[in-house]
């Protein structure tokens, strides 16, 4: 099926049911209970997660196959949510063309800047492509307001000259991004007991395209043009003296992550049309990587699961405040819930930061590998567990 | 007229005249030796002849076609597979999979976006590639990482990924420096098979006597970035010149 | 199957727990059960604090938190009711909103319009808020305002300043409580015309971004109306940190005034670069020359330390003020926090206010009625005299301070005093002016 | 022609800035061969120490004054430092405004700590990780500390003025004979150019006279043949480690009067020393002050308004400008070696 090997072919039917099924899974905790907090199930969030999912994973192609790192991979995204925005504006509020557009302004943007910083490797790169980024940053903030919104981000407006569909609504809004009628907004809602799940239009889209992406992904991976790139970080030299030519290998990499990252930038424009110049900062670009690398750079799921990560902490981590802490722990003695509380508070909420960081540490020292290191370290402790239990008498197998 | 021919090559690094007026002809299936003392300028001659250095004079004609100002690319497509000094293999990849990157680089030129189909798909590749680790002895090892094998088979490898590229001239720059007795008796074996049974050509650059004479049919002594002669290794043993600036020194 | 804008989890949530154990029934909420986006149904209200908690804005990000939490305390009847003693409006009982006990969510805006949806979105849609505000630059508030308006809620804006903020960005279901440059101009020149004179030679240096645009048209105009003259005028870029070579040219330019049209640490910054080039000391012209910050935050004078001596700039309120509502609040919260609080939870504490009074009139938490019941509303007791929220804009108007360093501060929060009050007649402007042109308010939305 | 003087001076002085950040991290990148991203950290933490000599100094008792009532109507608390108890107010008060100065003794040994601690209990293990790995653990460290920091002090900047012996400005041009105010500098920047210039002196000797510093050098060229030499070169390169977090700590104590201290200043530094030093040239010493000093030159330039009339935005993006220009004409930066970070 799909053309894939087995091992994949689970993956990715793994990938789709948890995406589709993201819904009851990132909501486990009943409505009004303490742990509610934990919860993750509503739109905005999980769109987030699927749409940074696709970042990494394009960004996964460049870093995790060829190995050249790029520090301005956000710029792409950037340029897609304006490409995005500005086709809801000037053309039709509908989605798709949109986002065809925000993948092939992307794509060219990455070919320029591509073409130029993949004449240098290593740290060398890094900084072209962080300087490229940096570049198209300041300027959308400052001097090209009048393109990019500047500050204040592309809006649509009431006035917008929309050539397809009205300017406003009948009732005098601003209309929103839609799929052949499909607004990207609905959601109903699913109670079952003291439950409550969300789906939503735009969530569904996005993980569609997730999935397509994912797919695509692994197509890719397993290719040969992916155990070329492979073979590109593995010995460039090698490469060179077996008659291949690295440079359109790499730039055919960055190209494809950057019309990803272009898609990414596309649909956050569509679940939400604004684009923002903070969107194309370092700090952005800095949070792709960090995304892969926690994750597990050059694995198939790896960025996928990083970028879930991050933005839970991003998104739930900061939102806890220290009303809520109290009432976690209302149930202890004063003294002890004020010191319980106080002890645990730098960490959490306007604390976020501090946690990330502690926990990229925790994850680079202990696990190389990122997260899919990590899981496969449970896995393989769960199975020499069920090993031992298999022999009754006791004894371990021996090492291999 | 050999199929690579070398003239009045030259090579200045600052105040170094690495090379100067090199003349050299490599016949067609032969396997020609290139020896000299350290810094004779073996290992620039060779990159001159790979597109990693352009000589400051000259000529370089591989089959009455000049390889300068082409990338090493280009020059491995018109058909010189080089071996390295150490060995220059995917480490990260497996066996099966180095093998398998010369087999696309000839099938499908520089570059080739074939991102979609799978590798197993590639039936023709798949198959040239065992064959070779077959004809290699490496078929047993075929999925296990290059980087972890030992440092003879990396160089089997090596000279199995150049060999499945189909050359018609390999380049050989030391191919057994470093090696231990066995292993360097293996790998004169291995090149002994390939020079009988294939159509190639082979130029190689040796410090260790041992390996040349048992392999060369023409042997270029350098010395000072000029060849001192070019002859058949029965005279190149009893030569006096070669002897007081090379083998002199070694004895 | 029935659509929603935004999930109602302000409804579910109480809905929810009467329902809960009965894991029976699969049901598909119905649209006709709400009139508006996350209406309370249960007996309470919840209402979203979008604040900077982290990057360089967080200090005012909870100084904003605590305003708030002192508001809901005072709504719900805690405290000593802060300014709801001196509200000119009544409406509000103590017994929280429409009867129904305030609670409130709190998110981080990281100062990235981005994040702040995010954040927006989030308590929206996870947490049923039914009203956001907060914030501590233009760029947030003009994004979440936008979000909020297509989301159906209602948005209170914290500090913003801009005038795009009700000016080309307005938006029908945002209201701006804080000034703009417009104001910090009109309020500012008469009093810089009387110190220094009326015919100085200014020099300006403008953020690089929609606020620094709309500060320097500002100031500019209402200078140059008083027969100032604008030597030039310099962008910097936004994540400058050394100003100097901005700052080094000034004196040759022949200009003996500089008004650094900059916010936060970038004003800090830059003033502390400009003290330091010894300007202040020097004569030009025949005059002393002197440094203008048309907008002051106390978080950005204690920033800047002894530099702000004597620099002019304006604030929308401070806690010297000597009116009823100032000293109630002012009373309040240093009673509960131990220092006085700053301009910006003033306004943060304001807008709960408004917008709970609001909601007590109207007699309904509807977007549009409360729109209804804050346009062209006037109102008095909130620490800046009579006030009037413009129906056409969403912007109030009110009296606006004219500050200045102080030259012997006695603690580190009493850094600024009160040089005039401007009277609201010259701060306004008519809806239409230039300077806020372009946009449409459009029409109120209550989503769902 | 005196705007020209103006920002050439404003360059260098900005450049020297730059040098001193980029010196201790290609310090660290070429003994240690580690990417250090918590560097910027390190320039925050002495800032930092600044502010914190400066608290110790006025650590105060508070005493009540009658006569005065704070906002809220109750008496006055006014506070005293203990500084003023033990030298009288004359005194105490000197003691306080030389804060900054007298920090470049108190930040020596807590900076060379700190960066002993840090490469003891954290770098060191990550020698022989890969580049990313290694930029990853730094960056999450670099995140860490200025949370910490930013608990204890807050996120607003924090005034830590010069002594008012260097306060005001020199008059240049008056002194070679253009108009006065033309071109004026201000001492405190003056300073810290020349002490800027110090360190970076200081520290080419260090290593070039030294035996240590040879055997450092040796190790940066070649570490494992210093190795086999039987020569303990971790013990030094931790020292190295040491030294390189103080030089970027007392850039950072003297960089306090310029612009006041925040949390987040080593961030704000980091990106641009990054370009600083891959501009000059991985692993390369002069090639890291030269590239500073250059980058610093052109920013002022570039920030001159008749310049930007000319090019709107240059003086957004000049920096980067330059250092794309510059690795695409010179491919290992201005001064770097072959191989180094290009794999």
């Amino acid at each position: 099926m799909f053309k894939l090997e087995k091992t994949d072919q689970t993956l990715l039917i793994v990938v789709g049911i948890l995406t589709l099924f993201a819904p009851f899974i990132l909501n486990p905790f009943p409505e009004g209970s303490a742990m509610a907090q934990f919860n993750a199930g509503y739109p905005d969030l999980m769109q987030r997660f699927v749409i940074f999912g696709i970042f990494a994973i394009g960004f996964n192609i460049l870093f995790g196959l060829t190995g050249y790192l790029s520090f301005g991979h956000a710029a792409f995204l950037g340029v897609g949510s304006y490409a995005a925005v500005w086709m809801f504006k000037l053309l039709s509020m509908n989605v798709i063309p949109a986002i065809i557009l925000s993948v092939v302004v992307a794509g060219l943007f990455s070919l320029l800047i591509g073409f130029i910083s993949l004449r240098r490797s290593g740290i060398y790169f890094s900084i072209l492509t962080l300087a490229f980024a940096q570049m198209m940053f300041a300027l959308a903030y400052s001097v090209l307001t009048p393109i990019t919104g500047g500050e204040t981000g592309l809006q649509l407006a009431l006035d917008d000259p929309r050539i397809f569909g009205a300017s406003q609504t009948p009732e005098g809004n601003i209309p929103v991004p839609g799929l052949f009628g499909l607004e990207m907004r609905d959601s109903f809602d699913l109670v079952m007991g003291s439950w409550v799940f969300t789906f939503n239009i735009g969530y569904y889209f996005c993980a569609m395209v997730m999935i397509a992406s994912f797919y695509l992904a692994i197509r890719i991976f397993r290719s040969p043009f992916g155990l070329m790139l492979r073979a590109v970080k593995s010995n460039q030299q090698r490469m060179n003296y077996t008659g291949l030519n690295t440079r359109p290998y790499t730039l055919a990499a960055f190209v494809i992550s950057g019309m990803y990252a272009g898609l990414a930038g596309g649909l956050m424009a569509s679940m939400d049309p604004l684009a923002g110049a903070e969107r194309m900062q370092w700090t952005a670009s800095g949070e792709v990587v960090l995304m892969t690398i926690l994750g597990g750079a050059g694995t198939l799921i790896g960025p996928v699961l990083g970028a879930g990560f991050i933005k839970y902490f991003e998104n739930i981590f900061s939102k806890i405040n220290s009303t809520i802490l109290h009432e976690w722990f209302a149930f202890l003695p004063d003294g002890l819930e004020d010191f319980i509380v106080a002890i645990l508070y730098p960490f959490i909420g306007k604390g976020w930061h501090l946690t990330l960081g502690i926990l990229f540490m925790m994850v680079v020292i202990f696990l190389p590998g990122g997260l899919v290191e990590g899981g496969q370290r449970i896995r393989s402790w769960l199975q020499k567990r069920k090993s031992e239990k298999n022999t009754p008498n006791g004894s371990t197998e021996p090492a291999e | 007229m050999g199929i690579l021919e070398v003239k009045n090559v030259g090579k200045r690094f600052g105040g170094l005249q690495a090379l100067s007026d090199v003349n050299l002809s490599v016949r067609e299936n032969s396997v020609h030796a290139i020896i000299g003392p350290n810094g004779a300028g073996k290992s620039t001659l060779l990159n001159c002849l790979v597109g990693k250095l352009i000589p400051d004079t000259g000529s370089v004609m591989f089959d009455g076609q000049s390889v300068l100002g082409r990338a090493p690319y280009e020059i491995n497509q018109m058909g010189i597979s080089r071996v390295f000094q150490t060995p220059e293999i995917f480490g990260d990849l497996t066996v099966l999979e180095n093998m398998m990157i010369p087999c696309f680089a000839k099938r499908d030129g520089a570059f080739e976006l074939n991102a979609i189909s799978a590798i197993p798909a590639q039936r023709d590749i798949m198959e040239q590639a065992e064959h070779m680790l077959e004809d290699m002895n490496m078929a047993d090892k075929r999925h296990m990482h290059a980087a972890a094998m030992s440092r003879g088979d990396k160089r089997r490898l090596e000279i199995g990924m150049c060999l499945s590229q189909q050359p018609r001239l390999l380049l050989l720059d030391e191919p057994t420096a470093g090696m231990a007795r066995a292993d360097t008796n293996n790998t004169i074996d291995l090149l002994k098979q390939i020079s009988d049974e294939r159509d190639i050509t082979i130029a190689i650059i040796e410090h260790d006597m041992h390996v040349v004479f048992s392999l060369a049919d023409r042997i270029t002594v350098l010395a000072q970035g000029t060849p001192l002669v070019e002859d058949d290794p029965q005279n190149i043993k009893g030569n006096p010149k070669v002897r007081e600036a090379y083998l002199g020194e070694s004895a | 199957m029935s659509k929603t804008d935004v999930s109602r989890r302000g409804l579910l949530k109480t809905g929810a727990i009467a329902g809960a154990g009965v894991a029976m029934p699969t049901i598909f909420t119905a649209q006709s059960a709400h009139a508006f986006t996350n209406e309370p149904t249960g007996g309470t209200v919840t209402l979203g604090f979008n604040v900077p908690q982290t990057g360089p804005y967080a200090d005012e990000g909870a100084d904003e938190l605590r305003a708030y939490q002192l508001a809901v305390e005072h709504l719900n009847g805690g405290g000593d009711g802060g300014m709801m003693n001196t509200f000119s409006s009544k409406a509000l009982q103590g017994n929280g909103i429409l009867g129904k006990k305030v609670e409130y969510v709190t998110g981080d805006t990281q100062t990235k319009s981005d994040a702040a949806r995010a954040s927006a979105k989030s308590m929206i849609e996870k947490d049923g808020a039914v009203m956001i505000t907060g914030g501590s630059s233009s760029g947030v508030a003009v994004a979440v305002q936008a979000l909020c308006q297509e989301a159906g809620v209602i948005f209170m804006a914290g500090l913003t300043h801009s005038n795009d903020t009700t000016g080309k960005d307005k938006r029908a279901n945002g209201f701006r409580h804080f000034f703009n440059s417009y104001m910090s101009g009109a309020a500012l020149a008469p009093v810089l015309a009387n110190a220094y004179g009326t015919d100085r030679k200014a020099y300006h240096l403008t953020a690089d971004y929609n606020w620094g645009y709309t500060t320097e048209e500002a100031v500019r105009s209402s200078t140059e109306a008083m027969g100032w003259e604008t030597v030039a005028a310099v962008k910097t870029p936004l994540t400058q940190t050394d100003f100097s070579s901005y700052i080094a040219p000034v004196l040759q330019s022949g200009a003996d005034t500089l008004v650094l049209n900059h916010y936060g640490g970038n004003m800090v910054n830059s003033l502390t670069n400009a003290v330091q080039f010894g300007l202040r000391d020097k004569l030009v012209n025949g005059k002393d020359f002197q440094i203008v910050v048309p907008l002051y935050s106390r978080l950005m004078a204690k920033g800047a330390g002894a530099n702000v001596k004597g620099i002019f700039g304006s604030t929308n309120w401070h806690w010297s003020l000597q009116d009823e509502g100032s000293k109630a609040f002012v009373k309040s919260f240093g009673t509960k926090y131990g220092f006085p609080p700053s301009q910006a939870a003033h306004t943060c504490y304001v807008q709960t206010l408004l917008y709970a009074d609001a909601v007590e009139r109207a007699g309904s938490f509807a977007p549009c009625a409360v729109v209804e019941a804050l346009e062209d509303y006037e109102f008095d007791g909130l620490g800046n005299g009579k006030t009037l929220y413009r129906g056409d804009d969403h912007q109030c108007f009110k009296d606006v301070l004219v500050v200045k360093g102080k030259e012997n501060p006695t603690s580190e929060f009493d850094l600024l005093e009160i040089v005039e009050v401007t009277p609201v007649a010259q701060v306004t402007y008519a809806p239409d002016h230039p300077q806020f042109s372009g946009g449409a308010l459009g029409t109120c939305n209550n989503g769902a | 022609m005196d705007a020209i003087i103006l920002q050439i001076l404003n360059g260098l002085d900005k450049g020297s800035a730059y040098a001193l950040i980029a010196l201790g991290l290609t310090l660290i990148f070429g003994t240690l061969g580690v990417v250090n991203f918590a560097h910027g950290a390190l320039f925050m933490i002495g800032a930092f120490c600044a502010v914190t000599l400066s608290r110790i100094l006025t650590l105060s008792h508070t005493i009540i004054d009658e006569t005065k009532t704070d906002f809220l109507g109750n008496p006055l608390k006014v506070d005293v430092p203990y500084v003023h108890d033990i030298f009288g107010v004359a005194a105490g008060n000197v003691i306080i405004d030389w804060a900054v100065p007298l920090a470049i003794l108190f930040a020596i040994p807590v900076m060379i700590a700190v960066g002993v601690i840090m490469e003891r209990g954290l770098i060191k293990h990550f020698y022989k990780r890969p580049h990313a790995d290694q930029i990853l653990v730094t960056f999450g460290l670099a995140i860490v500390l200025q949370e910490v920091i930013k608990y204890f002090y807050g996120a607003n900047p924090i005034p830590t003025p010069a002594p008012e012996a260097f306060k005001g400005s020199f008059d240049f041009g008056a002194a070679v004979g253009f108009d006065p105010n033309l071109i004026i500098y201000p001492y405190w920047r003056i300073i810290y150019f020349f002490f800027a210039t110090l360190i970076i002196g200081g520290v080419f000797a260090f290593l070039q006279f030294t035996t240590f510093g040879m055997v450092v050098r040796a190790g940066m060229a070649d570490r494992e043949t210093v190795g086999l030499l039987g020569i303990n070169i971790d013990k030094r390169f931790t020292i190295m480690f040491g030294i390189a977090a103080a030089v970027a700590g007392l850039a950072g104590v003297m960089y306090t009067p310029i612009n006041s201290p925040n949390y987040h200043m080593g961030m704000d530094f980091l990106v641009l020393s990054f370009v600083v030093v891959v501009v000059g040239g991985m692993g390369s010493l002069p090639g890291a002050v030269l590239a500073g000093f250059l980058l610093g030159v052109l920013e002022s330039f570039a920030s001159m308004r008749e310049v930007i009339d000319i090019i709107p935005g240059i003086n957004q993006i000049i920096i980067y400008l330059v250092a794309i220009i510059i690795l695409l004409t010179r491919p290992r930066g201005l001064m770097g070696r072959k191989g180094v970070m290009e794999d």
